[in-house]
């Protein structure tokens, strides 16, 4: 397929996508048990019945009450102007809140995935290169068990010991890199699995390839070979995944956000439909949704590009 | 998989481990110390003891009868999601690559989404329109669980198909199914069990986090999930209350890690996590 | 005194079993020593058995000296200077050897051990007039290309540049040349000969076709088994009463015995500017323009042509593997059923399935067939191609080569073919290996009466087997022609070329 | 050990449980995030030590008629943006909150008519019929007054906006709210040099931020955390009632808790000093009625309901009901503690013969049917001085037969009658008086079973002086706050 043809495939499914999932979202209010405008108005007060007449103003002034095709239209109509809406509790525009959640869950999954490259390279070299033995087991079984670990588990605990216990970290918040020293590392911690996995296997095989014996036969030492030869290539792998954990980590590091009290997108997506704030969710949505198919876009195209087995593709015949 | 392979694969530590897990908590009616939910106020957030092997909750409840009842929930919840993904992701990805064409171009595309929709959204989602409980939590975490299957299925099905001796058997009239059966399912059933081991882990731990956030399981039954959520604010004083069910879904899903791994290993297959990466990789 | 490597008692094995035993043997400064012998001999770890390049888990024993230095005690670090500059190797597949995601460039400043920041500029000249030296050009282009942006004889060139850039004294060429069509590998033969001799360097060649060095090699030394079992100035290497594995090996590349042709008979297949184009834009140069061609029962077609011509494109349009865009294949009828065609495929170690028994493999073939009958076929098709039964039982792995390509012809013969396709079926076989599976070809066609198409980029092949030769040139039937009239008289300038490798390549008489 | 002495250039961290949602509107209980933060002020403010409205913004008031009432407002006081807050502003203020589509509990055209300045210094407030409860609303903080500046097309800006000793100068999106020391302040010298609102919703999250020195205040400390601060001797736990009960409702309009019988034996059945101590860690009250005992229209004769099982178990079979199928108690997500208590409910009911499960669901989900009267039981908690210091609101609302948020669904129509005569009364001690016996009423039908009342609880860290606790959660940033260095 060519690449304009590839590309046109790609945004025309972005679109889809999108589409699709905002709708998903915003069917949620029509088909779930109770009335949406009250959960709006509790969440601007405290529990407590909101008068009838309340309810109809309210649900008047964002014509909540239309038919639901209606308000669908009326949002795509003006998402397509590039407008997200109104929230329906602060009656802000939704922007003025996805924007900066989507800039702090980017730094947050950003850090936790060079946290984990970082961390996976190390690792999966070292295990590869010793293939078979204690390090490359020891590696090996510490890869498995991270994956195993519920974050809701340690988050908790690794508060009590590092922010209560031995005061070294704070305990909460978004706003100096200390605060992000727990949220990152945990979040990293299941990309470091399957990271080091990619990495270990991708080494293994250019530690197998007849490219690096040769340069072997070249005159290059064999860290020589490693640096040059080797890792470039057991990297290839690792950049796909990458893509992938990063469109995960936009909307899936709720947890993180709620035990860290950081006003994320995964939070935020999290709260606008308990509370029934559905241009904010949809909005959420969309953004994360369209941030994960650009992203793992660019990512496949990158790959595409940087790795040559892809690139000349099987030969057929 | 020869016979050889199945006992290499059973006879190891973590199928132990977890065999133990699982006989303890089918048996835990009859087993457990206490009733899980017996309530005795005073008798509240104690230390583990010899009356109370793991200590008690805030309501005096037997932290060890509860997490051996809180597996029952956990485990059952967890086997039959990954059970329902196994088959879906299976017959879905099969057909898919068997298929192709505007078939494949969809499940592609559905694939995409659900990938870019973190799972717990979508379990929001569903949650938010059915309500918590049991049969929610298998619905909204079955919808999502199953693509990372399909497209492992997908695309390891697709490599079969376009190996040379497929293309040489059907040309010496192979029928559809002689192929499906001789070259592709024993291909795909090792990666795919195996995947399953830790996909099984993977969605224990998922589970466990939706009713940590209070949207899964919802009392007076419980599950890990949930008992780490009720001990949480106790755990200065009684982290035991933390640690034990924390510990349970750790055990668990490493060893069934562990396991999946032992299968792609003896199936000569490189670590099994790296069939969920595979999974990844499409298109 | 001239240079000498030399190796003493060199033994490598793997656990208890020994892979190469005790071969001694030398090699001086402007001399080029072919090794030859059959797939698995052990050639491969001899080469890298004196560079020391062999995996960990393969124990080495013996001496190699360098000018009288005990390469085998030195270390790691001392004999990292060594490799490259005073020896270095050639490999088989150029492509594979590089680093894709380097530049031709970049592979040669590490073999100028000048890979560091900065340094690429003050031997930017080097690394040009190099390439040039092994006549790539424009030279500064194609120092700027990947390994896969270039073809396959420009890679094995470049491969030669890289090997030649630090002057070594001597050259590991491990089958350099055995993945190139004719015309491809007499330019290289020649062009690494011509460097030999200009810069006195001494070359160990390993090859497993004695025909391809016969005019460049000084001496020739034959492995079989693990063991030195001849060695010999080339000359002498024809002679009859030579070791019987060095007669096995000079058999295999005699020339063409027979001159059988094959009566006419009825026309089973017909190409009617049959044509295939792969992308769907009409623009864009067709895998394979309109061909037209009949295939008549008996007769054997040889297929020849560059890498990409369109021979397999073709031969898939025959088979029906295909569909052609323009044009169409036509399949007589005979009795009502149309002319059955099968194919061989080139690798034989990927055209069955690892985890199966050949007998599962096999049965595709016969799967709709009652369980009785079906063995029944099975085992007179093991007959067929002269393999004895129990090899049905076992799985791919535990069979060679040579093996694997007769039972894929035995398959086949399961459908009871009119039209056999071999689409380069010989060419992953040592010559030995391949000459016993172009015999029994020829033998099927004798008793059975099938028709083959042999593809293949080896002249020596198509020279051995075909009644009529089709030359493919950029997608395009050139010539197709009986083939005693196209070696006396090619007509197209690619023919020309390939009768002229032939030339160079050409056995001697076996009177000698 | 003598105090050491307060830093000038101190500021102060508060962890607050709630976060402002709504762009700052001062309908909304954003503006309870303001008046925490010591940036928003109101006319009067109802103080706590003398249980009276005092004055704040104005220095007096006077009811000109039956339905109105003229605030003097106090002079030169000055926005934090330099201009003068003036009788125009303040109607302005008063006006747009009048004006929402969602209007303040307190504050809203039903009980307030029109606000019109007088003159410069005056401000007139007109309410539909006779109000004695004015005052209490012009000190609810959804009464609060911002400049004419705040309200800008894109909606309320805070930022230097308010009159208060703070002055809000910068936020984070979700995270905090900082404010510097308002130097012009009105009355008199502010002793922090600023401080921090910290939204943190979690509760244990507050309670770590304490522990951690990262917050000097953490407000509504949950239960379960109280036992680990108070082990820890750099933190002071202040304790208070809160005008909110845990309460599970009966739903008084159906079977089987339309019958008073099987009502009085479900309250005699619950052990509610057990679950104060179990589930609410002490930091809850057992109930004895609907108010809380330190409420001053409380029945001081009212005691805990004595556990009874025996007794209990003779109403449930005088009341006849059998059992046909297990009760359902709803137990709202939106509080953790509730899932415990239901359980805790669910055992002791099982000892008198009444089967129930507890399901959870959340608030928005469970309210339809619960409006609608198709429930047994819910638990929920009410705060029965919602914005204004008094009950009123709270006992119309929650138990007329006509009241807007009548849960259990429950009609007297003598206690209807007292509600009335309250409502009217400008007399106070008559007023509570009333009130009092409204609610005997309700104890007396057993309406609902009163649980616990909570308490509100902060936690302070051992820096932080002059702390004055509000159990209506108003006030924390003040002038008089300080922090030794
Ligand atoms: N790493 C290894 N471990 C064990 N056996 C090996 C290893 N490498 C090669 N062998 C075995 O050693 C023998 C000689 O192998 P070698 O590669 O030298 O053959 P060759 O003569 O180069 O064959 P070809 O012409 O096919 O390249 C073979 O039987 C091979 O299976
Ligand atoms: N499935 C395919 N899709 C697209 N292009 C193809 C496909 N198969 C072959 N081609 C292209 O068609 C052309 C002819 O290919 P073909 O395989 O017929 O060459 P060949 O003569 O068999 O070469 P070789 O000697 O390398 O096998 C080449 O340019 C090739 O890249
Ligand atoms: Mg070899
Ligand atoms: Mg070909």
């Amino acid at each position: 397929m060519s690449p304009l043809a590839t590309m046109v495939r790609r945004v025309l499914g972005l679109g889809a996508s999108v589409l699709l999932s905002s709708f998903v979202v915003f069917l949620v209010p029509f088909v779930s048990p109770g009335d949406p405008v009250r959960s709006l108005l509790r969440a601007r007060m405290d529990i407590g019945a909101a008068d009838e007449a309340t309810v109809q103003a309210y649900a008047e002034q964002f014509g909540l009450h239309d038919p639901m095709l209606v308000q669908f239209g009326r949002w795509l109509g003006r998402f397509a102007t590039g407008d997200m809406g109104i929230s329906h509790i602060s009656g802000t525009p939704v922007a003025d809140q996805v924007l900066p959640a989507i800039g702090v869950t980017l730094s947050l999954a950003g850090s936790a995935l060079l946290v984990a490259i970082v961390a996976s390279i190390l690792l999966g070299v070292a295990s590869a290169t010793r293939a078979g033995q204690w390090p490359d087991r020891l590696i090996t079984s510490i890869t498995h068990a991270l994956i195993a670990i519920p974050e809701y588990a340690l988050a908790p605990l690794l508060v009590l010991l590092f922010a209560v216990r031995f005061s070294l970290l704070p305990s909460a918040g978004f706003d100096s890199p200390a605060s992000l020293v727990l949220p990152v590392f945990i979040l990293a911690l299941r990309p470091i699995s399957f990271f080091t996995v990619a990495v270990r296997s991708g080494v293994c095989q250019a530690l197998d390839s007849e490219h690096v014996l040769a340069a072997r036969a070249r005159g290059l030492s064999s860290t020589q070979a490693l640096v040059r030869h080797v890792v470039p290539h057991g990297l290839l792998p690792l950049w796909t995944m990458v893509g992938v954990w990063f469109a995960g980590l936009l909307g899936g590091s709720v947890i993180v956000e709620v035990i860290f009290a950081i006003p994320g997108m995964g939070r935020l997506i999290f709260d606008s439909i308990v509370d029934a704030d559905i241009p904010v969710a949809q909005g959420g949505v969309v953004v994360v949704v369209a941030c994960a198919v650009v992203v793992t876009g660019i990512v496949d195209l990158v790959h595409k590009i940087s790795d040559p087995n892809v690139r000349i593709g099987v030969r057929h015949g | 998989m020869a016979r050889n392979h199945s006992r290499e694969i059973l006879l190891s530590p973590p199928a132990f481990i977890l065999l133990a897990v699982v006989i303890l908590t089918i048996a835990a009616p009859w087993i457990s110390p206490y009733d899980p939910n017996a309530q005795s106020l005073a008798d509240r957030l104690q230390a583990p003891s010899l009356a109370h092997l793991l200590g008690t909750d805030a309501l005096g409840r037997d932290t060890l009868s509860r997490v051996l009842h809180g597996g029952r929930f956990s485990l059952s919840v967890a086997l039959i999601t990954t059970l329902f993904s196994l088959l879906v992701g299976t017959a879905l990805g099969l057909l898919s690559a068997v298929r192709g064409g505007w078939l494949d171009e969809l499940f592609l595309r559905v694939n995409d989404l659900l990938l870019a929709l973190p799972e717990i959204v979508i379990a929001l989602l569903i949650i938010a329109v059915m309500g918590p409980g049991f049969s929610t939590m298998v619905l909204s975490v079955g919808v999502v669980a199953w693509t990372p299957t399909a497209r492992l299925v997908r695309s390891m099905a697709a490599q079969a198909l376009s190996t040379h001796h497929v293309e040489a058997s059907k040309h010496v009239g192979a029928s559809r199914w002689f192929i499906l059966r001789h070259h592709v399912l024993p291909f795909v059933a090792g990666p795919v069990l195996a995947q399953a081991a830790l996909r099984f882990g993977l969605l224990l731990v998922l589970l466990g986090s939706l009713s940590y956030l209070g949207i899964g399981v919802q009392p007076p039954q419980s599950d890990w999930g949930s008992m780490l959520a009720e001990a949480q604010p106790h755990a200065i004083r009684s982290p035991w209350g933390m640690i034990a069910p924390g510990a349970a879904i750790f055990l668990v899903s490493f060893c069934v890690t562990l396991l999946g791994n032992r299968i792609t290993h003896v199936l000569g297959g490189q670590d099994v996590l790296a069939t969920e990466a595979k999974a990844e990789i499409h298109d | 005194m001239t240079r000498e490597l030399e190796f003493i008692d060199l033994s490598v094995s793997s656990g208890d079993q020994r892979l190469l035993s005790e071969a001694r043997g030398a090699l001086r400064a402007g001399e080029l020593v072919a090794v030859v012998g059959r797939s698995g001999s052990g050639k491969t770890l001899l080469t890298k058995a004196i560079i020391g390049l062999l995996p960990q888990q393969l124990r080495v024993e013996g001496k190699i000296l360098l000018d009288g230095q005990r390469l085998d005690q030195l270390d790691e670090k001392a004999m990292d200077s060594v490799r490259g500059r005073r020896i270095s190797m050639l490999f088989q597949q150029p492509k594979r050897v590089m680093n894709p995601l380097l530049t031709i460039r970049a592979h040669l400043l590490e073999a100028l051990g000048a890979h560091g920041w900065g340094k690429a500029r003050q031997h930017e000249d080097r690394v040009l007039s190099l390439l040039e030296e092994v006549g790539l050009s424009p030279a500064k282009q194609i120092a700027g290309k990947r390994p896969d942006q270039l073809s396959g004889g420009m890679a094995q060139r470049a491969m030669l540049a890289i090997a030649l850039a630090a002057d070594p004294e001597f050259i590991l060429a491990d089958e350099p040349t055995s993945s190139l069509d004719s015309i491809l590998k007499s330019e290289v033969l020649q062009l690494l000969r011509r460097k030999q001799q200009e810069r006195g360097v001494g070359v160990l060649f390993v090859t497993h076709d004695i025909a391809s060095i016969q005019h460049i090699a000084d001496r020739v030394v034959v492995v079989s088994d693990g063991q030195i079992v001849d060695q010999c100035p080339t000359a002498l290497i024809f002679s009859k009463d030579r070791h019987s594995k060095t007669r096995e090996l000079v058999e295999a590349s005699l020339p063409p015995l027979r001159t059988l042709r094959a009566t006419d008979s009825a026309c089973l297949l017909e190409a009617v500017d049959a044509g295939k184009n792969y992308t769907r834009r009409a623009k864009g140069s067709a895998a394979l323009n309109p061909t037209s061609l009949r295939l008549h029962g008996g007769q054997v077609l040889g297929v020849v042509g560059r890498s990409g011509s369109g021979k397999s494109t073709f031969a898939r349009l025959l088979a029906g593997l295909e569909q052609p865009t323009t044009g169409r294949i036509i399949h007589a009828h005979h009795n009502g059923e149309a002319t059955r065609v099968q194919v061989i495929a080139q690798e034989p170690y990927s055209s069955f399935d690892p985890r199966l028994t050949i007998r599962t493999s096999m049965s595709a073939a016969v799967h709709r067939l009652p369980a009785i009958q079906a063995g029944e076929r099975m085992a007179q098709a093991m007959a067929q191609v002269g393999l004895p039964e129990q090899l049905l039982d076992r799985r791919p792995g535990q069979c060679s080569g040579g093996q694997l390509q007769r039972l894929a012809i035995a398959r086949a013969l399961l459908t009871e073919p009119q039209v056999l396709i071999c689409d380069e079926s010989t060419s992953a076989l040592d010559s030995v290996a391949q000459r016993h599976i172009l015999d029994l070809l020829l033998d099927l066609r004798e008793q059975m009466g099938l028709s083959l198409v042999v593809i293949s980029h080896d002249m020596d092949v198509i020279r051995y087997v075909s009644d009529d030769v089709a030359v493919f040139y950029e997608g395009e039937l050139v010539e197709h022609r009986p083939l005693d009239d196209f070696l006396a008289d090619p007509e197209h300038q690619h023919s020309k070329d390939l009768v002229a490798a032939l030339d160079i390549t050409a056995a001697v008489p076996s009177a000698s | 050990a003598p105090e050491k002495a307060a830093d000038p250039e101190a500021r102060v961290v508060v962890a607050n449980f709630r976060a402002p949602v709504s762009n700052w509107a001062l309908e909304s209980d954003d503006a309870y995030v303001l008046s925490i933060a010591g940036c928003l002020e109101t006319l009067a403010k109802y103080d706590q030590g003398t249980k009276t409205v005092e004055p704040m913004l104005a220095t007096s008031w006077k009811q000109s008629s039956d339905t109105e009432w003229d605030f003097e407002l106090r002079k030169n006081v000055e926005f934090q943006d330099g201009t003068i807050m003036d009788a125009k502003a303040v109607a302005a203020s008063l006006n747009h909150v009048l004006k929402a589509t969602a209007p303040a509990r307190a504050v809203n055209p039903k009980t307030i008519k029109k606000v019109e300045a007088l003159d410069a210094d005056t401000v007139r407030v007109t309410t539909p019929g006779a109000d004695p409860l004015l005052p209490y609303r012009m000190a609810s903080v959804n009464a609060g007054v911002l400049s004419p500046a705040a309200y800008t097309g894109k909606g309320i800006d805070p930022m230097h906006h308010c009159t208060g000793p703070f002055a809000p100068v910068s936020e984070k999106a979700g995270q905090s709210l900082t404010l510097d020391r308002n130097e012009n302040y009105w009355d008199g010298e502010v002793k922090l040099a600023g401080g921090e609102i910290r939204y943190i919703t979690e509760g244990a999250t507050r309670a770590t931020q304490v522990q951690t020195v990262e917050a000097d205040i953490s407000m509504s400390i949950p239960a379960t955390s109280l036992a680990t601060l108070e082990a820890d001797d750099k933190i002071s736990v202040l304790k208070a009632d809160s005008p909110r009960t845990s309460t599970l409702y009966l739903n008084n309009s159906r079977a089987p808790f339309d019958n008073p019988e099987l009502r009085k034996a479900a309250t005699m059945a619950l052990d509610l000093p057990a679950m104060a101590a179990s589930i609410y860690e002490g930091a809850a009250q057992p109930a004895t009625g609907p108010f809380a005992p330190s409420e001053p229209w409380a029945n001081p004769d009212l005691a805990v309901p004595q556990v009874n099982l025996v007794e209990a178990k003779k109403l449930v079979e005088a009341s006849g009901y059998k059992q046909e199928k297990p009760l359902e108690i709803i137990a709202i997500t939106e509080r953790a503690e509730f899932a415990g208590v239901g359980a805790i409910i669910q055992e002791q009911f099982k000892q008198i013969g009444l089967q129930a499960n507890v399901v959870t669901k959340s608030y928005g989900a469970a309210e339809p049917d619960v409006l609608a009267g198709k429930y047994d039981m819910i638990l929920s908690q009410r705060n029965r001085m919602i914005d204004i210091a008094d009950p009123i609101g709270f006992l119309q609302s929650d138990y007329t037969c006509e009241g807007g948020y009548n849960l259990s669904h429950y009609c007297n129509e003598d206690y209807d009658k007292l509600v009335g005569q309250a409502l009217v009364e400008k007399d106070e001690t008559k007023r509570h008086d009333l009130y009092r016996k409204a609610g005997d009423i309700l104890a007396e039908d057993a309406a609902n079973v009163w649980l616990v009342n909570e308490q509100a609880i902060d936690a302070v860290g051992a820096k932080v002086q002059g702390y004055v606790q509000d159990p209506l959660t108003r006030y924390v940033l003040t002038k008089d706050l300080a922090k030794t260095s």
